[in-house]
């Protein structure tokens, strides 16, 4: 069971006029997994992403879920599948608290959003269901402060926390730790690390300490093309990986210092 | 509680009171019992647009066109000659002006921003030309609503649509409906979803809802209630006339509305009293009250951050 | 419609067009490209209008009236921007039109206090007042050719300034994140203030080259207000080029329904518009 | 009489009608005050509200008066919107509502009533003659033009009805939308229709467009220009030499060479530093008519039905000459045929005497 | 002269009511590059935003060169040749990455232009296929190396980079750290606010760790190696 297929995109391209942000992608989600994507800045990482969760229209190519094709579909019809969507630039509820912010995030699960009467604070699974995502990203000191004087770190872990109060089954997670200090970082590591025991996830990361650690398996672009797909340390040995994306060696950054 | 914040605990019940006891000071068909059923009605009005612009997010240019269908609506459908049933011809109206707004709002509620603001007032000015050019419904002069609807419900009559004291409860009645409505609808589950459509559209996409649908249903909700309060004025002269739903209403409409304190609902009864109050007083002062009028608004603008509510708030919050 | 008249009409409606435009184009840079929603832009028509009508009695000649209208809108562009406009930047956007509104009141009645509600006209300045002959009875003035080419010469500048110059990029950088620009180095208030009283100008402007082939009636501001915004709308937000092919476009629309189908060309505008925003939401020259 | 006779004023003073609103009420003060001496200690007190010609607004505003006010006298409005609103407060009431301008065929029509007066004309009186001084030209075809709303389509059903029925015909009849003043495409199409003359009703900002495109568009001169009296009303000024020659028919002419019209344009021109319009006239018969009903009944005017019945005998001395009120209390009056020379309304004939309007649909 | 650039004495920030920075100092001399550390929401970017003047602080002085600049509006801080790169990058939505730079673009108060449009080309050769883009169209990193070549093209003394290099591939990353230091040489100033301390302690010569808005530690590389546990356990834990 552990190795289905949950996310499969066959020939994914996209285009804008004459960039090529993508091309030709067929790769494999499999469930209980963590499916790291790297590559260069402007790889096409984040473009990938955004068809994934059904907010850019791919310009050729399908999607599949669990076999059954999903491109072209209202993205919030993508999240009703389960497919739960962090975002590169953070995008919260700046006016809100932390806690109504994920309770956004979570009521859609316990329905009832259409109920024009029913207040929105008695429902208790829909509380619990987002302080929970809170206390997972390590906000719980944070719950009832408004997200916009939250520092741009803790709001990287509240972005994280509304997609995890949605409760999917595939997290595709955009660079989650950008912005976070080491501290809070670890903790997500740590997180992700159990979390993928339950879920699909696509991380996009470029801490490659994370990545490598965490990766089962391990995709790298290269603008807008399919490098190589493999486990990390397959990757990690490839010569056109080390020349396009790590530079010479891992400890690059420490030889500068 | 529906009621957050300690200023409108505070506000609402003793703005009741007054409205309640006003008449007992007012002889029955004086002009101040009218003008203030007129101000309450259209309180009613600003209100429906202050929960659309300020809770849904979706800033409109064209509300008056609901405004003025609420009478035209009547005028089409109800007989001439004979007095029909208030209830239900409330409804009939009502249901129509839904579905006329649910039809609008799909077309509409395509843009956002300022095309949505442009393109709902283009919708309401060719309603307008529609009315003012057509010769079956009064044209340019307006029509008359001769036979005031009789209010029984199972034969048993105790409202009186002609006695003006009765109108004006029934105009009470109706603002403080509105009032509980739609801040019932706020505080629910559904309004959840619509507040966070408004504060940021794309993630609450992302996170599964169709926007669309909260927006259309909120949009039929506004314009509905928009519809009623319309309904009311056309009945309380037994006048409508195709200015009712020009863009200078919907203008007047939302200038009572963010100068009550947008998006706090009882803000539209401030802005509107006040509003009217103004001008009222500008008036039978100097024969420039246009330009007290124009300053007033200026200096209420630079001095109020939110609104008339705001610096409500500010006195009576903590 | 013959082809002789097919064409008097299209010339008809690419001079209303263009007419339009150059209403139109304070809006576009105020409202368009600085993203300051100013409706008392129909009253600086006005004031335009007004103004030179005044002038031109007091110093009897048109091009002094037209230099000295529009120093003083300038001017007032300035006061209203420092004591009025600047203090909103930090908040919504409504506050802008509540704000605006109050000006209209106030603009609407000065005007009656100063000059009265009677309605006026300025003749044509005499060096532009001949008559090209157009068909076998009736003729094409020269200054409505000469404010035709005044429009033209007024987009090209603005589309120049805008999109070109590094002017206008700040501008457009301002619209986007104001506090931004300003830790790269920049004056924003000074540069706003001396750009929305240009915009300022140039409705006065609109209104000053108007005068002679309109009437100067109270309410005149608001009238043409509507049109302005479908205009700019038509034509996508901040695109100075959209403006313009959007004034083109509703001065044609509307003349043609004018004359083929009258009763409606009120509507037809808003039809078109709503047409187009249906195919491209965000106007025709969106980005 | 010790309490003042209260008149209640419903006028646009600001947006587009202001212009007309004003002139009315100055106009009606002035009658009212030329006629205090003979009112044997009758005072008046004026309550003045400004309507915005908005439409709206009427039914309340109308409502402060009777109510709140206790008008024994309401003058308004100059919008027939703003009419309509009046009438449905008024109709049927004590007070006397008085027409200074208004001229919706429905005010004296159909919804015609024993307390409601007018002073000034139907939308049908200026523009009926019309048609036969077209045809006494030699006119065939004719082009019409005119906004579409109350007002105009009257205007121009008027001219019609009058000039088909003695044999004209009208090649084209345009209604646009009001307020638009595009009229530069209208003119070409006229050019190119080529008629024997051009009939308008334009009044206002509208009516100096129409001129100044006309003439700008060369067409001055060689295609006459006919109009309802309100396109060179006001206007001629701000015309300039673009009017000259344009031909209308109206109730009044600046120039008319009857005794009350002098006095009063100078009394006018002393009172307030300027001459007066047509406007002026119809709020000074309107006061005429006020003054003239309370000197009848010697300051007592508390039996209003003993008022209505007083004022419906009236004859007005008015600067238009003396006219009386018809059935549905519309002026039964002369209508002057003008022509636009050097800048002035030139009185060429009258048009149509004593002309009375048809009130079809009043059952008075 | 002192040849001090720049001196922040008892700053005291206050966003509302809540009392983020608390009698903050420190100073940065000539040359030198510093980096500023410290936890997700310990009052680093409110730091940098109390020094540029964007968040006013409620006391204390920042002096520039010598000069007292507290009283200054932000742009006339800037023209003293200070380039600030924000965290979020701050893109400008309707701007292409050509109009990026050339509206940024003008010499430093000295008359230098050490940095112009072709340079910040060819350090990141990425934006060059770019250029017609809006700035937003761009990804995540390729904004923030136009955030950076915006800063460099003001031809600054001091830079001030927030979260220099969130986002950045590994080579590229590596290729900022080149450029930071090379400015470091041609004798700018930098103040860098980043999480990774290994890079920052071989580029910057003094370190400041942010505790809760208060200095918690001021030292140079050496001290920073001396006292590596004291500011590992501030910055974790
Ligand atoms: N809306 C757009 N219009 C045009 N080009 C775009 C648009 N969005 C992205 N691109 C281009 O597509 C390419 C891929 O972008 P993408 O955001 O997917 O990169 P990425 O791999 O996520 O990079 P990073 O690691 O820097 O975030 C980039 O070169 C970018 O400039
Ligand atoms: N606009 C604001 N209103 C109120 N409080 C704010 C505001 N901005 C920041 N804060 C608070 O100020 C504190 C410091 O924030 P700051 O952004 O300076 O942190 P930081 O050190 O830059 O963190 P990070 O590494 O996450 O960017 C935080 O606790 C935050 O909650
Ligand atoms: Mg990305
Ligand atoms: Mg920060």
């Amino acid at each position: 069971m552990a190795n289905d297929i949950i996310l499969e995109t066959e020939s994914l391209s996209k285009h804008w006029g004459g960039i090529k942000a993508l091309n030709d992608i067929s790769l494999r989600f499999h469930d209980r997994q963590l499916h790291g994507v790297v590559g260069p800045n402007g790889a096409g990482k984040s473009t990938l992403l955004n068809m994934l969760c059904g907010t850019l229209k791919p310009s050729r190519g399908c999607i599949f879920h669990k076999g059954e094709q999903i491109d072209g579909m209202k993205p919030w019809k993508f999240v009703r599948r389960g497919i739960g969507r962090s975002f590169q630039k953070t995008n919260i509820y700046t006016v809100a608290t932390c806690l109504e912010n994920c309770a956004v995030a979570a009521q859609r699960r316990f329905a009832g959003s259409f109920n024009l009467l029913a207040s929105r604070h008695t429902n208790q699974r829909v509380t619990e269901a987002a302080e929970k995502a809170l206390h997972q990203v390590g906000l719980e000191r944070r719950i009832h402060t408004v997200a916009a004087e939250i520092s741009y770190g803790e709001q990287r872990q509240l972005e994280l926390a509304m997609v995890l109060a949605t409760d999917p089954c595939i997290l595709l997670l955009d660079e989650p730790m950008a912005g976070m200090g080491h501290e809070e970082s670890q903790r997500i590591i740590a997180l992700l690390d159990q979390l993928k025991r339950d879920y699909c996830i696509v991380l996009v990361e470029h801490d490659m300490d994370a990545i490598f650690e965490l990766s089962d398996q391990l995709t790298v672009l290269d603008n807008g093309t399919h490098l190589i797909t493999g486990t990390v340390d397959e990757v990690r040995n490839d010569p056109r990986v080390k020349e396009a994306y790590l530079g010479k060696d891992d400890d690059a950054e420490e030889e500068a210092a | 509680m529906i009621f957050e914040k300690r200023t409108e605990r505070l506000f609402l019940p003793v703005f009741l009171l007054i409205v309640l006891c006003l008449p007992l000071f007012l002889e029955a068909n004086s002009f101040f019992v009218s003008k203030v059923t007129t101000v309450l009605i259209l309180a009613t009005f600003v209100m429906s647009l202050d929960f659309l612009v300020g809770r849904v997010g979706l800033v409109t240019l064209g509300h008056a066109l609901f405004y003025g269908l609420g009478g035209y609506l009547f005028v089409i459908i109800a007989p001439e000659y004979e007095a029909v049933n208030f209830w239900l011809y409330t409804f009939y109206v009502c249901a129509l002006a839904a579905l006329i707004a649910l039809v609008v709002g799909v077309v509409v509620l395509r843009t956002s921003g300022i095309y949505f603001i442009m393109i709902t007032l283009a919708i309401s000015q060719m309603a307008y030309y529609f009315f003012f050019d057509s010769l079956n419904f009064g044209g340019s002069d307006g029509v008359f609503i001769f036979m005031k609807p009789e209010t029984s419900i199972f034969g048993l009559s105790f409202l009186n649509l002609d006695d003006p004291m009765h109108f004006y409860y029934l105009a009470v009645l109706s603002l403080f409906n509105t009032l509980l409505f739609l801040k019932l609808i706020l505080r629910s589950r559904f309004g959840r979803i619509v507040e966070a459509s408004r504060q940021n559209p794309e993630r609450t996409e992302a996170l599964g809802y169709n926007i669309f649908a909260f927006r259309l249903i909120s949009y039929v909700i506004a314009s509905t209630l928009g519809a009623y309060a319309g309904f009311l004025f056309a009945l309380q002269y037994g006048f409508v006339n195709p200015s009712f739903l020009t863009w200078e209403m919907s203008g007047t409409a939302l200038v009572m509305s963010i100068l009550g304190g947008m998006g706090t609902i009882y803000g539209a009864i401030l802005g509107t009293f006040a509003y009217e109050g103004l001008q009222y007083l500008f008036e039978h002062l100097t024969e420039e009250w246009l330009l007290f009028m124009g300053g007033a608004i200026i200096l209420m603008v630079i001095v109020l951050r939110k609104g008339l509510a705001g610096y409500l708030e500010k006195l009576l919050e903590k | 419609m013959s082809t002789e008249l097919f064409f008097v009409q299209l010339i008809n409606g690419i001079q209303y067009g263009l007419l339009l435009f150059l209403i139109a184009s304070g809006l576009t840079l105020v409202f368009g490209v600085m993203g300051i929603l100013n409706l008392a832009h129909g009253s600086m028509y006005m004031v335009g209008a007004y103004l030179v009508w005044y002038l031109v009695n007091v110093t009897g000649s048109f091009t002094v009236a037209a230099a000295l209208s529009a120093v003083i809108a300038l001017g007032l562009g300035i006061l209203i921007e420092r004591l009025l406009i600047q203090r909103l930047y930090n908040r919504n956007h409504l506050d802008q039109v509540l704000l605006t509104i109050g000006m209209i009141f106030v603009f609407n009645s000065l005007q009656s206090i100063l000059w009265g509600n009677d309605p006026y006209g300025v003749s044509v300045p005499d060096a532009l007042s001949a008559a090209i002959p157009f068909t076998e009875n009736s003729s094409y003035p020269v200054y409505r050719i000469f404010a035709a080419v005044v429009c033209v010469a007024i987009a090209g500048a603005l589309y120049f300034v805008v999109s070109k110059t590094r002017l206008g990029m700040l501008i457009r950088a301002g619209e986007s994140n104001r506090e931004m620009v300003e830790a790269l180095g920049v004056n924003i208030r000074t540069l706003y203030t001396v750009v929305f009283a240009i915009g300022v100008m140039l409705a006065a402007i609109s209104g000053i080259i108007a005068a002679p082939m309109r009437s100067i009636v109270p309410g005149m501001g608001e009238s043409v207000l509507i049109t302005c915004f479908v205009v700019v709308v038509i034509g996508g937000m901040g695109s100075i080029k959209g403006a313009f092919v959007g004034a083109l476009l509703v001065g044609v629309i509307s003349t043609f329904a004018a004359v083929l189908m009258p009763s409606l060309s009120n509507m037809v505008i808003y039809i078109f518009m709503i047409l187009v925003l249906l195919v491209k939401p965000q106007g025709l020259f969106a980005k | 009489a010790t309490d003042p006779v209260k008149i209640g004023l419903m006028l646009p003073f600001s947006g587009i009608y202001a212009q007309l609103g004003e002139a009315g009420r100055d106009g009606l003060k002035l009658a009212l005050k030329q006629n205090a001496a003979e009112l044997d200690g009758v005072t008046f007190e004026y309550i003045a509200l400004d309507t915005e010609a908005k439409p709206a607004r009427a039914p309340e505003l109308a409502s402060s008066l009777l109510n709140q006010h206790n008008a024994d006298f309401i003058v308004g409005p100059v919008h027939s919107g703003v009419a309509m609103g009046m009438i449905k407060m008024l109709r049927g009431k004590d007070t006397i509502m008085i027409i200074p301008n208004a001229g919706s065929a429905a005010a004296t029509g159909p919804l015609c009533a024993p307390n409601i007066f007018r002073t000034s004309f139907s939308s049908w009186q200026p523009s009926y003659p019309m048609g036969q001084v077209a045809l006494d030209k030699g006119y065939k075809k004719v082009y019409a033009i005119s906004w579409n709303y109350g007002m105009g389509r009257e205007s121009l059903d008027a001219f019609e009805e009058s000039f088909t029925a003695g044999g004209g015909e009208i090649v084209e009849k345009v209604l646009l939308p009001f307020p638009s003043t595009n009229f530069q495409s209208h003119v070409s199409d006229i050019a190119a229709t080529n008629p024997d003359a051009v009939f308008t009703f334009f009044a206002g900002g509208g009516a100096i467009k129409f001129v100044k495109d006309y003439d700008a568009m060369g067409l001055r001169g060689k295609i006459p220009l006919l109009g309802s009296g309100f396109l060179t009303e006001g206007t001629l000024e701000a015309q300039g030499p673009a009017a000259e020659g344009v031909m209308t028919t109206l109730h009044y002419a600046e120039q008319l060479d009857v005794p009350a019209n002098q006095a009063f344009r100078e009394a006018f021109n002393t009172e307030y530093g300027h001459y007066p319009d047509i406007y002026a006239v119809q709020g000074y018969d309107a006061g005429l008519a006020i003054a003239n009903t309370i000197e009848k009944l010697n300051g007592d005017i508390t039996d209003k039905q003993a008022v209505i019945s007083t004022m419906e005998k009236l004859t007005i001395d008015s600067p238009r000459g003396e006219f009386t009120f018809s059935k549905a209390h519309n002026p039964i009056q002369n209508i002057y045929l003008r022509e636009v020379k050097d800048g002035v309304n030139v009185v060429q004939s009258i048009a149509a005497k004593s002309l009375e309007d048809p009130a079809r649909g009043c059952k008075l | 002269m002192s040849n001090q650039l720049l001196e922040v004495h008892n700053l005291n920030t206050l966003y509302g009511r809540s009392h983020i920075l608390h009698d903050l100092s420190f100073r940065l001399a000539k040359g030198e590059s510093m980096s500023l550390m410290g936890r997700n929401g310990m009052g680093k970017t409110t730091t940098l935003k109390s020094i540029l003047g964007i968040v006013p602080p409620r006391s204390g002085h920042v002096y520039f060169d010598g000069e007292d600049i507290s009283h200054l509006p932000t742009w006339k801080r800037m023209r003293r040749d200070i380039a600030y790169v924000p965290e979020g990058r701050g893109m400008f939505h309707n701007l292409t990455v050509k109009e990026h730079l050339q509206m940024a673009a003008r010499p430093g108060s000295n008359g230098e232009t050490k940095w112009d449009y072709d340079r910040v080309l060819a350090t990141f050769p990425r934006l060059s296929e770019r250029l017609c883009n809006l700035g937003t169209e761009l990804s995540g990193g390729e904004q923030q190396m136009l955030a950076i070549g915006r800063a460099l093209v003001t031809n600054p003394r001091l830079m001030i980079l927030d979260e220099a290099t969130e986002g950045l591939a590994p080579l590229i990353r590596q290729d900022i750290w080149n450029v930071i230091a090379s400015i470091r040489e041609s004798g700018i100033s930098s103040l860098v606010v980043d999480k990774n301390i290994k890079a920052l302690k071989g580029l910057c010569d003094r370190h400041v760790v942010i505790v809760k808005g208060k200095v918690h530690f001021d030292g140079s590389s050496s001290e920073l190696d001396q006292n590596l546990e004291k500011v590992e356990t501030a910055l974790s834990v």
